[in-house]
């Protein structure tokens, strides 16, 4: 084999530079003759009926250039990365689902104005029960968050024959586990800037995902994809945290509003308010082995929260399913993923999309098999772990490029030398 | 008193969506001089995809990274790449910009193997020079595209990838959710202070398989930031949400880890060739953190006997466990 | 922000402007301040910046005391030559206060004045016997440190007073002294409790001895109680582990977003056990 | 609106503004005078972005007026090197890998510029210190201290 020129050397990052020399450009950074900026008035009650809104003495607040409310929004007015569910901004007569949800938005010469005349606008909500904790939300008779259930979606995966492996094996670990919510916290929070140039609509911002942010704007805009053009601007980190719609959409509503550039930055409070979160899981896992330790089933019911819209959320329970059994063989397993919706803040993509959360569970119940049995946790691990032409849960045979023998007796190894102890 | 722990913990995880298509794709353009412009939809984030890419294109076109530009995330320009998610870009659009930088290639291969009266399948190219293999034959790769344009011929690529995968079934869940995996284990080294419940993460031991590191220091890179992350996961994030109101909207109260709570990371690149991938490579950046809580949860357990069943781990949940316990 | 902004250039024109214009806030070094102002805590109508004040700044030792005045920063405490060699136990805690940033622009006079129960500063400076003078118009006015602090945020002060200089007593021979501090990560953290000793020995016998704890109160507190069941007691662990155990029960803390009560309670005796236990090593009372 | 004229030094450069007491520093640099190099991350002083040297020691020019730099000088990243000639800990960032998404990039090379200022041989326990107050999500700081560390041993790029 011809050895590799490029590939394979830690080559120096192409855009280092500009970054060490602080001239790379962020959203934040750019800066356009005649620019608005854009602020958005959110709700503060969690669940509840917008009865209504008036925006006139907002609207007329000197440098106001444009306030927008649900009935401004051309296109569908609807976001979501899986399904469309979640409201560009709440239209009179529906429902808002969680505190921050968009009310309206505005564009004016300054930010201060902006947030001024936010103030003047006029809502009236009718409240309605929320309900806050997803098992509680998936009763009967809970108040409903969204009109088709609160039950978004229930993954299955289910191989061989847990009830009867268990009466049969050597030991058998069970437990619950709960997992917080993590924010992403990258450093930069969400910035854009919009302006229309012809027909086009030029959206500059931190994303992750320029193409769907397109797909979004000229759904909500009702213009066609070619009239949108979506420009990713340095982005100071993501983390999946940047994948959902945060400005896009409401900037080019706003610079096709007044035909001038919009630009929105959030603060560090709305950045944290506004955007998805790491979804809240419990997880009860009952794994059972032999008297060597080989596993043989493994059951666990998995309830991811996604708050009030589904961002990721099915795809993150989905995710939950078919790694809830970790990198290890196991011949019987029923595993079941429920993602639901409550009124809280909403949950989206984060690093690991759920599978942080399944390996807390997974790795805690092989330390505790292992205690049981009587063996290491490296050797119940080595023992295990997946080889090529194994099977998975979802019955997926490997074929090659099954790492997990290696990474074991690579961190054993070097482990055991730097702390000088036996694994 | 303070008691130290060791804990170990693996991870799997499937690059790409699960069981859905999740394409991407890139072109890419052989210049006259013999440089190279890379289109990519692919957003880097920070986590270095357009050098990742830039390195795959100038592999694939034998030619200097100094030699190839990138144009990266502009829908007015740069064909979709999907989302910087899942760790699919390296695996995906690694892939993309290889096809597409091949399928450029194979515009100088053909006029190189016509000139030098070969066949296409013998003509490498490396190093800007086209060499008939088992011949003395070659031609610079500038004459050859000065060649191509007299022949009005541009060097042109586009491509374009889909794992292969399979949905997954509604009541069993079978299917094929990836086509490729990446794998982990990491070990952390704890130490736990009875009287407070202080946790200080010593040392991390990580070891990632990546099917092959395109550049080992942003694989190591994307290991450190993720143990970090992991780290914060663990021990001091949590949005404190209350009737559905965040309580903690600030950074003095949501607790990310400074560097004085970063240990040693001890990253160990393993590369279990995936053959699907460019160059063999899948990805890294969400394994990096999958395998932190659980390695430094049981960690913990290690060190104090006290099991670790939410997150994050409250130091004062986990002193009063150990008062419980009376671990002293 | 909206405000008017004055800017003296001594004390004489300070109190001038504080007694002549409405309601005015003093801006030292601003990284509290600013931080309330916007989150829209406070909206004041006049900033007045003490950082023009010469008078306001430096260190100087007077005989068994030091005077920090209120505008010397938390790094410059930490850095002090003379400080780290007579009073450590401030400098100690300067150097948990927040971050190096917060370090250089945060003062010991607007830690004091921002009167948080979780201020660093002030357990350690409680523990050095220390005194603020206050000064006004109508003249200079000495306090205990203890007595200014009246809740959280509220500092027992006349208007028109303005802190002027901070005393603090040195470590003799056979004193010493301890900062602790328990904070949710290890830098840029508050504390969710922290807690300062003084302690001094004749022979075995503790003959003297100053606690003092913060986030464990409305204010920071000194553990009068716990200092007189010390003193004339051998000074062993034993001694110290009982009045750990005795703190646990003397404070009354609340829950906040950092931390519940009980945890407080708790990690209070352990403050104190080992705050005591340093402060005598570091006369060479205990082994290490 | 009051304004104030306040004179300073900026990247080594004398400067005359006349500005609103009102001005945050932070906001006079990227908004009144362009300097987008020095960023803001959270506004209240708890992430370092904005971190910028003040007569060489770090500062978080979010929570600092900018009538304060009136008679001081003030270096932001702009200030430590250039394209043809960057700093050793620039040079030393690009290297080490210790660059991802660079939005605490300036901040951090300017706390670690104060630090080198006054110990050209720092351990790592000196480095974390240094930086501690500049968050960072991406690097897990691993390869930033690495950064520091060889910068201290770089002569002059």
């Amino acid at each position: 084999m011809v050895e590799n020129r490029v590939v394979g050397k830690s080559v120096k990052k192409i855009d280092a530079k500009e970054k060490v020399l602080g001239t790379a450009l962020y959203a934040a950074d750019i800066k356009k003759k005649e620019m608005l900026y854009g602020k958005i008035l959110t709700s503060n009650i969690t669940h509840g009926i917008l009865k209504s809104i008036n925006t006139e003495k907002a609207k007329a607040v000197k440098g106001v250039h444009a306030v927008l409310t649900g009935e401004d929004v051309p296109g569908l007015n609807s976001t979501g990365m899986i399904i469309r569910d979640e409201p560009v901004i709440v239209k009179k007569g529906d429902k808002i689902r969680k505190i921050g949800d968009t009310l309206a938005i505005i564009a004016a010469e300054t930010e201060e104005i902006a947030e001024n005349a936010l103030k003047m606008i006029e809502v009236e909500i009718e409240e309605l029960t929320p309900v806050f904790c997803p098992y509680e939300a998936m009763k009967e008779g809970a108040p409903q968050v969204h009109e088709k259930g609160n039950i978004l979606s229930v993954r299955k995966i289910i191989k061989g024959d847990v009830e009867d492996t268990f009466s049969k094996c050597a030991a058998v670990v069970e437990g619950t586990f709960k997992t917080g919510i993590q924010e992403h916290a990258y450093i930069e929070p969400e910035a854009g800037i919009a302006e229309v140039v012809g027909d086009v609509i030029n959206v500059w911002c931190c994303t992750q995902n320029p193409h769907m942010d397109r797909k979004e704007i000229a759904a909500n805009l009702n213009v066609g994809l070619q009239k949108v053009r979506v420009i990713q601007t340095t982005t100071g980190g993501g983390f999946g945290g940047k994948l959902d719609e945060s400005v896009q959409i409401h900037l080019a509503l706003l610079a096709k509003a007044t035909n001038k550039p919009v630009k929105m930055v959030y603060s560090r409070e709305e950045s944290i308010i506004y955007t998805g979160k790491r979804h809240p899981i419990t997880m009860k896992y009952k794994t059972g082995c032999d008297a060597q330790g080989m596993l043989l089933a493994m059951e666990c019911e998995i309830v991811a929260d996604t708050g009030a819209y589904a961002s990721y959320g099915p795809g993150v329970a989905t995710r939950c399913a078919v790694h809830a059994t970790g990198p290890y063989y196991v011949p019987n397993v029923k595993i079941t993923a429920f993602c639901i919706y409550t009124n809280n803040p909403r949950s989206g993509a984060f690093r690991g999309f759920g599978v942080p959360q399944v390996a807390l569970a997974h790795e805690s119940q092989l330390d505790m098999l292992a205690e049981k049995i009587g063996i290491t946790p490296y050797e119940i691990r080595i023992k295990n772990a997946l080889r090529p032409n194994m099977k998975t849960a979802t019955d997926q045979l490997l074929e090659q490029s099954v790492g997990i023998t290696k990474t074991l007796e690579a961190a054993k190894t070097r482990a055991e030398q730097l702390l000088k102890i036996r694994l | 008193m303070k008691k130290k722990g060791v804990g170990i913990a693996n991870m799997w995880y499937g690059i790409g969506n699960t069981g859905l298509p999740n394409p991407a794709s890139a072109y890419v353009e052989l210049l006259d001089d013999g440089t190279a412009i890379v289109l990519t939809g692919c957003a880097d984030i920070g986590q270095g995809s357009d050098t990742i890419l830039a390195q795959i294109a100038a592999e694939e076109l034998g030619i200097d990274m100094d030699d190839v530009a990138l144009i990266s995330a502009d829908t007015g320009v740069t064909p979709d790449a999907g989302k910087t998610s899942a760790s699919r870009q390296t695996y995906i659009s690694g892939n993309a910009v290889r096809f597409a930088a091949r399928e450029a290639k194979g515009v100088v291969i053909d006029e190189a193997a016509r000139l030098l009266s070969v066949d296409p399948e013998k003509i490498t190219l490396r190093n800007k020079i086209l060499t008939a293999e088992g011949t003395e034959k070659s031609i610079s790769l500038l004459d050859c595209l000065n060649e191509c344009r007299k022949q009005g011929k541009l060097t042109l690529g586009h491509g374009s990838f889909n794992p292969e995968v399979i949905a997954l079934n509604s009541e069993t869940g079978e299917g094929k959710p990836y086509a490729c995996y990446g794998f982990a284990t990491q070990v952390a080294e704890v130490e736990v202070d009875t009287e407070t419940g202080d946790i200080t993460v010593l040392r991390m031991v990580c070891a990632h398989d990546v099917g092959k590191a395109v550049n080992p220091s942003n694989v190591e890179g994307q290991i450190e930031g993720g143990v970090s992350n992991g780290l914060g996961y663990c021990l001091t994030e949590e949005i404190v949400v209350e009737n559905g109101v965040i309580k903690n909207t600030d950074l003095a109260t949501y607790l990310i880890p400074t560097s004085l709570d970063v240990p040693e990371i001890e990253s160990i690149i393993v590369e279990d060739p995936e053959m699907t991938g460019p160059f063999m490579a899948k990805g890294v950046g969400e394994p990096a953190l999958i395998p932190t809580p659980a390695a430094i949860a049981n960690a913990i357990y290690d060190a104090v006997g006290v099991r670790v069943t939410e997150l994050p781990v409250k130091k004062e949940t986990l002193l009063f466990k150990m008062l419980k316990k009376e671990v002293s | 922000m909206d405000f008017v902004y004055h800017n003296p250039r001594n004390l004489e024109q300070l109190f001038n402007i504080v007694n002549g214009t409405g309601n005015c806030t003093l801006f030292a070094g601003g990284t509290d301040l600013l931080v309330k102002m916007k989150k829209k805590l406070i909206e004041p109508e006049n900033i007045v910046d003490l950082k023009g004040i010469d008078d306001l700044k430096g260190i100087v030792p007077e005989g068994e005391f030091l005077n920090i005045k209120p505008l010397v920063t938390h790094d410059e405490i930490e850095n002090s030559e003379i400080i780290k060699k007579k009073a450590y136990v401030i400098a100690e805690a300067a150097a948990q206060v927040g971050s190096p940033q917060i370090r250089n622009m945060g003062t010991v006079g607007g830690n004091i004045g921002n009167a948080s129960p979780a201020a660093d500063i002030v357990p350690a400076l409680l523990v050095l016997d220390a005194k603020v003078e206050m000064q006004s118009i109508q003249g200079q006015e000495e306090k205990e440190l203890l007595s200014v602090f009246k809740g959280p945020g509220q500092l027992s002060i006349k208007k028109g007073q303005v802190i002027s200089n901070i005393k603090a007593r040195v470590l003799a021979e056979q004193e010493g002294a301890a900062f602790m501090k328990s904070g949710q990560r290890k830098a840029l953290a508050i504390s969710v409790i922290n807690g300062a000793v003084w302690l001094k020995v004749n022979g075995n016998k503790i003959e003297d001895v100053r606690i003092a704890l913060g986030a464990v109160a409305p204010t920071p507190i000194r553990l009068f109680d716990v200092e007189k069941w010390l003193i004339g007691r051998e000074a062993n662990e034993d001694v110290f582990k009982k009045a750990g155990e005795m703190a646990k029960e003397v404070v009354k803390p609340i829950d906040d977003i950092r931390s519940s009560a009980e945890y407080r309670k708790t990690v209070s005796a352990a403050i104190v056990y080992n705050g005591l236990k340093t402060a005598l090593q570091r006369i060479g009372g205990l082994s290490q | 609106m009051n304004t104030i004229n306040i004179s300073f030094k900026l990247n080594g450069k004398d400067m005359k503004m006349e500005i609103k007491p009102q001005l945050l520093l932070l906001d006079m640099l990227r908004e009144e005078l362009g300097l987008t190099g020095t960023k803001n991350g959270c506004g209240e002083g708890d992430c370092g972005a904005c971190t910028v040297l003040f007569d060489g020691k770090p500062i978080c020019s979010c929570l600092a007026l900018a009538v304060n730099a009136d008679g001081h000088e003030i270096t932001t990243v702009e200030g430590l090197g250039s394209e043809e000639k960057l700093d050793p800990l620039q040079q030393a960032f690009i290297d080490e890998g210790a660059v991802q998404c660079g939005f605490c990039t300036p901040g951090m090379l300017l706390s670690a510029k104060a630090l080198l200022n006054k110990n050209n041989d720092p351990s790592d326990a000196e480095i974390k210190r240094a930086i501690s107050g500049n968050l960072c999500r991406c690097t897990g700081y691993t390869k930033i201290v690495k950064a520091i560390k060889k910068a201290a041993k770089m002569k002059e790029v």
